[in-house]
């Protein structure tokens, strides 16, 4: 049963490569300020020390909240992978940034509180992308599954060049990289003090940090199904693509609300949706 | 398709006519009685009374082909519906004149004018006596959602309006009016969506059309009587459309069969009579540009807000629509009618996230989902009509119980305004809980409207052209504004804080009636997401295979395992909350404060000394949408498509 | 083994200092001394934090706002005093506002002196503070062991029960 | 209607310094700023009656620690115009030396904090990687990174050698030519731009209206630069003040761009212009006791400063006080908080360049 | 104090152009002409490189009229006086109700006050001397 080998090794390989991710991540962007930066396996030893370190909390309900972040985030994948309709993952998907939102939200302070709200207009300027996406994936491929996607002969990327785009635009979004770190930033000095995750301490935060590895592995999955004719290209393309997102990071300051949402939504509308329209009107 | 005379089917004209009579004598009685104990009894043996005939109906059906019957002894209704059309029109003609509104009054005299031609010119001919009613898996939903939905509302009503009379003394007391419109709701929906036969469901539909009417107009303000004319009028106006259509078929033998009318193929009917069924359908399920009246008609007791959102009105819109699908497939008039819906499902979703008052926003979202099913009904795939159906199912218990729940609220905590439900978990919780299963069953994966939104994707991506294109473009931007106002709302209901003992007895004082109709509605949003692949299998697949003669694609088909991971996954939010919420180390007072928090829960030092309360609001993206504009545009643009709709079949077949 | 040894996270507070010990502070993080190289993040969220760098001293109102500060802190955490006023109040002891080093609001564990204290002498600090939390939460953790409850970091709940 | 209510400050990672506001809130949309201070304020104009009048200026310079020289400069002038002591010559030239490097060290930092205020953390850490060379002369002339105590009533305490100002001058036109890259991103990056243009405009009424001074007045388009006075030695070089027209916060950052590019300049005027060879006195010997009173001004990186210094003929002032910049620059800031977004007033706070320290003293 | 002759000057300062660069307080410490001591206050404006000011003595318990209606920004200085030399100042645009500093002392700069401290450091002897002399009264002072 491959699809059932998939999801656990999604479940259980994805943190440590979305956690080298971020870890590397942090030494680039330390070389790209005149840095020398933390250790490659940084990230590791906060999510350690938060582990190991008091929980503080303010509310019943954040904890289990957070919990379900990060179970749904990895379910997700793990649904992607274990081969359910891949249309009704981006559901799943959008329920795991939920439960952040309404556990950040439900506390009373106003940075978490504003911080929650951000999130809430992060998925309102993301979630039209990523049903369409695989909308389109479907659509051209014709299968519903991660399985039956890669099994195609027809070439995504070749097809969907402007979902594609749309993606990288999107996923900086996903992503919380700067110019759209808006509901929290990976640093520190943001107008929201750390936004979501301000009430947040302990083992409380290692979720949300696990669950952000876990969603940066999901895109990368997702960026190999655009390249389903070689995965290893898929994940080079990923990789790539993730160094764009951390020079980028590096290299603008943060956008607005308002900027975040317009601009998703008209890059959503006018690469993928002309993508999309010009797939259906040629007739595949 | 022969009419069942024998076997378990034979129950049915009785039980028809019993589901008509019954509620209608149970209302008249209501009318009369005015001690509120009797007033008690007689609500809830009533509904027991109706819950059961539906459920007796549903089973007498058997799940079999589909029956068609008359009246006991094959009585001619005609004379009867004729003298009901003239009452009808009298009576809105006479309400008219006393109020100085006279838009209704000439709709009123213009149907008249028809009825009188048709009937007294002769022009329409006499309906097939053994085919008055028609009883398929469609009637049966809709049998069983008015007959359980409809009665927990009454139940309800029982509860909120003491409260609401209470709570607004000014506003005279009219709740023996209030529960004989009800009853009387229940039994014209149970006609209307048995009804085969077209002037028949005509009757009922105008009265459901008056029922709304009075329900609106109840507390007789100047406003409420504005929002109840315009209800009104853009009902009356679907309804001349009917009377319209009628006309245009009369003249085709067995023309006014709806059964009949359906099952021809498609293109082979009169487009221009199925446009105007089709309008009728839409002015009733309040899509663009009619979708003010279900606005209007917040301003009512909130029990007529659930009833006409649930399980009544609204639903006899989208059930005429289903019902046209597959004559509709595949022409023009199934496309515009596909974009009207799909339009208003994403112009409203728009216009509800900037809207602050609870009703509104669920009378938005009702709107939506409702533009979703008549998208669906347009398109007419078994697919998309799959869809439709389970919507319509899913929507109805989960609309009905948030619309209960808000009442419970607005009489606990004399507003409607979602912002002051924060901290709802901690003040009121089991209405916090019952609110929680409402808001689920609306959109978290993986309740039914979710998998039916999923449905609708899938099916999207088969339709050829631009129109799949845009199809899936409008879903794709709707769903995201559907979890935006959504969200907002369960922020509230989410958030905690220290309560004092006197906020804790406020949920006290809720009434059993409403625990009780309450309690069943969140069983039922449970119970049909557990039920989700019965529904689909046994009925809702069935009945599109029916009527299509191909089978839908369901989810089953599709992932089988991902109804056990889904089902799983229900369980476990809640698990964790029951463990959470008996642990006690948190500290609420402890919320980060920029250093300025004062010692208690969501207080901190104030710039000018002392301290100061913390106050949270959601964003309403002020500056981004201006949501008066987007409803005038949307209107405006579903105007267009509407004319387009009407006028296009008349042009293209000449 | 523990992660405290090399994920310190700091949050910086500005009593009442004279910006010369906070522009140091800040300075740490930047490429001429790069604590990040020892996995210390600038938090500015006490929640977040394990170490509590305090600047100036104390007067009659950021007294409150330390304090809040310091309670905020999950456990196990250090306070470091970096600069003269901090440590005693420095040149401005004896200013009618201030009331003295913070120590007298919250227990110091480092002590850095200098005016202003130089990005050196604050690293040292920090590398010390981090000793210190090795050293409190090993104390924690053998708490927990016994089966003594976690240090009660608040009052009960008011309500939502 | 309910609105959100952020506590914004004290404690906040975008203020360096402890700054309060209540910003009601809707949407994100300000609607209303209830402003305070008192964080930091330690009563140091009252230790004139403990701390005699020359140990007074070691409490001066610790006003602030970003424009500490300026203020030991301020308070020796002070007292040297009560006095009517005449500094030497070599003294004032080396006191505008540090005086404009102190400048250039300002605003760097300021460009970096502005940077990561907006969220753009990679120019913060290079415009304080350009700042630590600054430093790095401060800490060559006179030992110290932060505060100096190089100013003496009379005087300077250190002589900077020729050839080392030769140094410093090469330095400099090194770092100009690296800040040019660093000063290109500011005023070409559209997402800065995005982030400043337009954002909380203050016009040039107002800003005369308001009592703004230095880059802020200048940003509006008022051309008020202390230095034009031509005091402290600043006649003998040759500069227009710095003046942009827009009045926003990118005008605002404009302005310490060209600044930091007219100091160095002025800074090549001082080190060609002043009187060669080494060993020169640098100190008057002061005697006596002050008896008088006087207002010194003095353009500080954030803007004019007001010394009023009154003394009585003791050992001990009577009357100390500084009105720093920030001070005059403050009620502008609040006004134009309100109607502007949670998201600008971090830039809108820190546009002002605000020294808390400075205001409360 | 006369208010409205010094309103209508300072309001012509405004007229004309000048910014109000500082406003001073100076306490001036009881002795045996004024026994409560009284407060010197200075109200400079700027115009170029000019800087003129106003000067006023008042005593403890005076009403000085803010100049808010020609210089709304002087709420900071007039909050200041009042919270820590307890002049008292009338009409002030924003008035912050004596929560600008809320220092540990009461009106620290009050003639009382500075009396005290000086009391308690022994230094009084020298500052009332010199509180007695005759003060020197410029209006006007061009540059600094």
């Amino acid at each position: 049963m491959s699809g059932l080998a998939g999801a656990v090794l999604f479940v259980v390989l994805a943190p440590v490569a979305g956690g080298l991710l971020v870890g590397a991540d942090r030494v680039v962007t330390a070389r790209m300020q005149g840095r020398v930066g933390p250790p490659l396996l940084q990230p590791f030893y906060d999510v350690g020390k938060l582990l190991e370190k008091e929980a503080r909390q303010v509310n019943p309900v954040a904890e289990p909240l957070l919990l379900g972040h990060l179970a749904f985030m990895a379910l997700t994948g793990a649904l992607v992978l274990g081969g359910v309709d891949l249309l009704f993952t981006v559901f799943v998907f959008a329920l795991a940034a939920l439960c952040l939102v309404l556990a950040a939200g439900s506390v009373a302070s106003p940075f978490s509180h504003a911080g929650a709200e951000r999130e809430l207009i992060v998925l309102l300027a993301t979630e039209p992308f990523f049903i369409l996406m695989l909308a389109a994936v479907c659509k051209v491929t014709g299968a519903s599954t991660f399985a039956g996607v890669l099994a195609s002969p027809v070439a995504v990327a070749e097809e969907l060049p402007g979902v594609l785009l749309a993606f990288l635009f999107v996923a900086t979004v996903k992503l919380r990289k700067s110019p759209f770190d808006i509901a929290a930033s990976h640093h520190p000095h943001q107008e929201l003090v750390s936004g979501l995750t301000s009430d947040m301490s302990g083992r409380l935060l290692a979720y949300v940090h696990l669950a952000h590895w876990y969603e940066t592995a999901l895109l990368a999955v997702f960026v190999v199904l655009f390249f389903n004719r070689s995965v290893p290209l898929g994940l080079a393309v990923f990789l790539l693509a993730y160094a764009v997102e951390i020079l980028v990071d590096n290299s603008t300051s943060r956008a607005k609300w308002e900027l975040v949402l317009r601009s998703s939504w008209a890059v959503t509308l006018l690469f993928s949706g002309g993508n999309v329209l010009a797939v259906f009107l040629l007739g595949r | 398709m022969a009419a069942a005379t024998a076997g378990p089917g034979s129950l049915l004209p009785a039980l028809t006519v019993f589901l008509v009579a019954f509620p209608l004598l149970a209302g008249v009685v209501l009318l009369f009685t005015t001690a509120p104990s009797v007033r008690n009894v007689i609500v809830v043996g009533a509904s027991t009374v109706v819950a059961l005939a539906s459920v007796a109906a549903a089973v007498a059906f058997g799940n079999g082909a589909d029956v068609f019957y008359g009246l006991p002894g094959d009585a001619s209704p005609q004379t009867a519906i004729f003298i009901a059309e003239v009452a009808i029109a009298l009576f809105v003609i006479g309400i008219g004149l006393h109020y100085r509104r006279f838009l209704a009054p000439a709709l009123a005299l213009a149907q008249l004018a028809i009825a009188i031609w048709l009937q007294v010119g002769g022009h329409e001919p006499a309906p097939d006596p053994s085919r008055l009613f028609w009883f398929d898996r469609l009637a049966m939903v809709l049998v069983l959602i008015v007959g359980i939905i409809g009665p927990l509302i009454c139940i309800h009503a029982l509860g909120y309006m003491r409260d609401y009379q209470r709570s607004y003394p000014l506003i005279r007391g009219r709740r023996t009016a209030f529960f004989f419109l009800l009853f009387l709701f229940l039994s014209s929906m149970f006609g209307l969506v048995l009804s085969n036969d077209l002037p028949l469901m005509l009757v009922f539909w105008e009265i459901t059309t008056l029922c709304s009417f009075l329900l609106i107009g109840y507390t007789r303000t100047p406003e409420t009587i504005g929002y109840a004319f315009r209800a009104l009028n853009m009902n009356l106006l679907g309804g001349l459309g009917f009377s319209i259509a009628i006309v245009l078929l009369s003249g085709r033998p067995g023309g006014l069969d709806l059964a009949r009318l359906t099952a021809q193929p498609a293109g082979a009917v009169l487009l221009p009579a199925i446009a105007l069924l089709a309008l009728a359908g839409l002015t009733k399920s309040a899509q663009m540009p009619f979708s003010s009246w279900l606005i209007g008609a917040m301003y009512a007791p909130t029990p007529t807000s659930a009833l006409l959102h649930s399980s009544t009105m609204v639903k006899a819109g989208v059930f005429l629509l289903l019902r046209l699908a597959p004559a509709m497939a595949g022409t023009e008039v199934g496309t515009l009618v596909a974009f009207v819906g799909l339009l208003t499902f994403l112009f409203v979703s728009l216009v509800a996230v900037t809207e602050q008052n609870t009703k509104k926003v669920l009378a938005y979202s009702t709107i939506a989902n409702l533009g979703l099913i008549a998208g669906c009904a347009g398109i007419a795939t078994p697919q998309t009509v799959w869809v439709g159906v389970m919507i319509v199912v899913f929507h109805a218990v989960a609309k009905s119980l948030l619309f209960l729940v808000v009442g419970t609220l607005e009489n606990r905590l004399y507003t409607k305004d979602m912002e002051h439900f924060d901290g709802l978990l901690s003040r009121m919780r089991r209405v916090s809980i019952l609110a929680l299963t409402g808001i689920a069953g609306m959109f978290v994966a993986p309740f039914g409207i979710v998998i039916a939104k999923w449905s609708a994707i899938r099916a999207f991506i088969e339709v050829p052209g631009w129109e799949g294109a845009a199809c899936l473009l409008i879903m794709a931007f709707g769903s995201a504004l559907t979890i935006f106002y959504w969200g907002k709302m369960l922020l509230k209901v989410l958030s905690t804080r220290a309560v004092d003992p006197g906020e804790r007895a406020l949920e006290e004082r809720v009434s059993g009636f409403e625990w009780f109709s309450e309690t069943a509605h969140a069983a039922g949003v449970v119970g049909v997401a557990a039920l989700v692949g019965v529904i689909s299998e046994r009925v809702v697949g069935p009945y599109a295979l029916g009527a299509f003669h191909a089978a839908p694609r369901t989810f089953l088909d599709v992932s089988p395992a991902m109804l056990v991971v889904l089902l799983a996954s229900v369980l476990f939010l809640p698990a964790l909350g029951f463990w959470a919420w008996r642990r006690r180390d948190y500290d609420q007072a402890d919320f980060y404060a920029s250093g300025r928090q004062a010692g208690a829960d969501r207080v901190v030092g104030a710039a000018l000394g002392g301290t100061r309360e913390i106050t949270l609001r959601n964003y309403y993206l002020e500056g981004v949408v201006d949501g008066g504009l987007v409803f005038r545009v949307g209107t405006a643009v579903c105007a267009l498509v509407l004319a387009a709709m009407v006028v296009v079949p008349a042009v293209v077949r000449a | 083994m523990s992660f405290f040894r090399r994920s310190p996270w700091i949050l910086h507070y500005d009593g009442s200092s004279c910006n010369g010990c906070d522009i140091e502070v800040l300075a740490c993080l930047t490429p001429l001394y790069d604590v990040e190289r020892f996995g210390v993040v600038n938090t500015g969220n006490p929640k977040h934090a394990d170490i509590l760098l305090v600047t100036g001293s104390v007067n009659e109102r950021n007294v409150e706002i330390v304090e809040n500060l310091y309670r905020q802190m999950p456990d196990p955490k250090v306070v470091v005093a970096v600069g003269a006023c901090a440590c005693s109040g420095g040149i401005f002891a004896r200013a009618y506002n201030v009331q003295g080093g913070i120590d007298r609001v919250v227990p110091v564990d480092v002590y850095v002196p200098g005016c202003a204290a130089r990005p050196e002498r604050i690293i040292d600090g920090v590398v010390q503070g981090i000793a210190a939390l090795e050293g409190k939460r090993a104390a924690m953790a053998a708490g927990r062991r016994r089966g003594a409850l976690r240090p009660q970091s608040g009052s009960q709940p008011a309500g939502a029960a | 209607m309910k609105r959100t209510i952020v506590p914004l400050g004290p404690q906040h990672p975008v203020l360096p310094e402890p700054l309060v506001l209540d910003l009601v809130l809707e949407d994100e949309r300000v609607v209303d700023a209830v402003p305070t201070i008192g964080y930091i304020h330690r009563g140091l104009e009252a230790m004139v009656e403990k701390v005699e009048y020359t140990e007074m200026g070691f409490v001066a310079e610790r006003i602030c620690g970003i424009c500490s020289f300026m203020h030991g400069m301020g308070f020796c002038a002070s007292i040297e115009d009560i006095m009517g002591v005449e500094v030497p010559e070599r003294a004032r030239w080396l006191r505008l030396v540090w005086a404009e490097l102190s400048r250039i060290q300002s605003h760097l930092l300021w460009l970096g904090l502005g940077s990561d205020a907006f969220g753009f953390e990679n120019l913060f850490m290079h415009c304080w990687r350009m700042r630590e060379e600054i430093l790095d002369i401060f800490e060559a002339t006179t030992g110290g990174r932060i505060i100096f105590s190089v100013n003496r009533i009379g005087g300077v305490k250190r002589d900077i050698a020729d050839s080392e100002l030769a140094g410093i001058a090469e330095r400099l036109r090194a770092l100009g030519e690296r800040f040019a890259e660093i000063a290109r991103v500011f005023r070409a990056d559209p997402s800065i731009h995005h982030r400043l243009a337009g954002v909380g405009v203050l016009p040039a009424g107002e800003a005369l209206a308001a009592g703004a001074v230095g880059p802020m007045a200048r940003a509006s388009g008022l051309a008020t630069d202390t230095r034009l006075l031509g005091t402290h030695g600043y006649d003998r070089l040759d500069f227009e003040p710095v003046v942009e027209a827009g009045g926003d916060c990118l005008a605002r950052v404009l302005v310490r761009l060209r600044e930091v590019e007219q100091s160095i300049d002025l800074i090549r005027q001082l080190v060609d212009r002043m009187p060669k060879g080494d060993g020169q006195p640098i100190e008057t010997r002061v005697r006596g006791l002050p008896d008088g009173e006087t207002f010194m001004r003095l353009e500080q990186p954030r803007g004019e400063v007001v010394y009023y210094l009154k003394a009585n003929g003791t050992k001990y002032l009577e009357r100390f006080r500084a009105r720093t910049p920030t001070f005059a620059n403050i009620p502008a800031m609040i006004s134009l908080v309100r109607g502007h977004d949670l998201a600008d007033v971090p830039n809108i706070i820190l546009t002002i360049d605000p020294c808390i320290s400075c205001t409360e003293r | 104090m006369d208010g409205e002759r010094f309103l209508a000057r300072v309001a012509a300062y405004r007229a004309d152009g000048w910014r109000l660069s500082v406003i001073n307080t100076t306490a001036v410490l009881p002795s045996d002409e004024l026994p409560q001591g009284a407060f010197d206050i200075s109200w400079s404006f700027a115009l170029g490189t000019r800087l003129e000011h106003l000067r006023e003595r008042v005593v403890p318990g005076e009403e000085v009229p803010s100049v808010s209606p020609s210089f709304p920004s002087a709420f900071l200085y007039e909050n200041e006086m009042r919270e820590l030399f307890g002049v008292d100042v009338t009409g002030i645009a924003v008035d912050l109700r004596g929560q600008l500093y809320r220092t540990a002392t009461r009106v620290p700069f009050s003639p009382g006050a500075i009396r005290r401290r000086l009391e308690a450091t022994g230094r009084l002897g020298d500052g009332a001397r010199h509180a007695a002399k005759p003060q020197p009264r410029p209006t006007t002072e061009a540059g600094a």
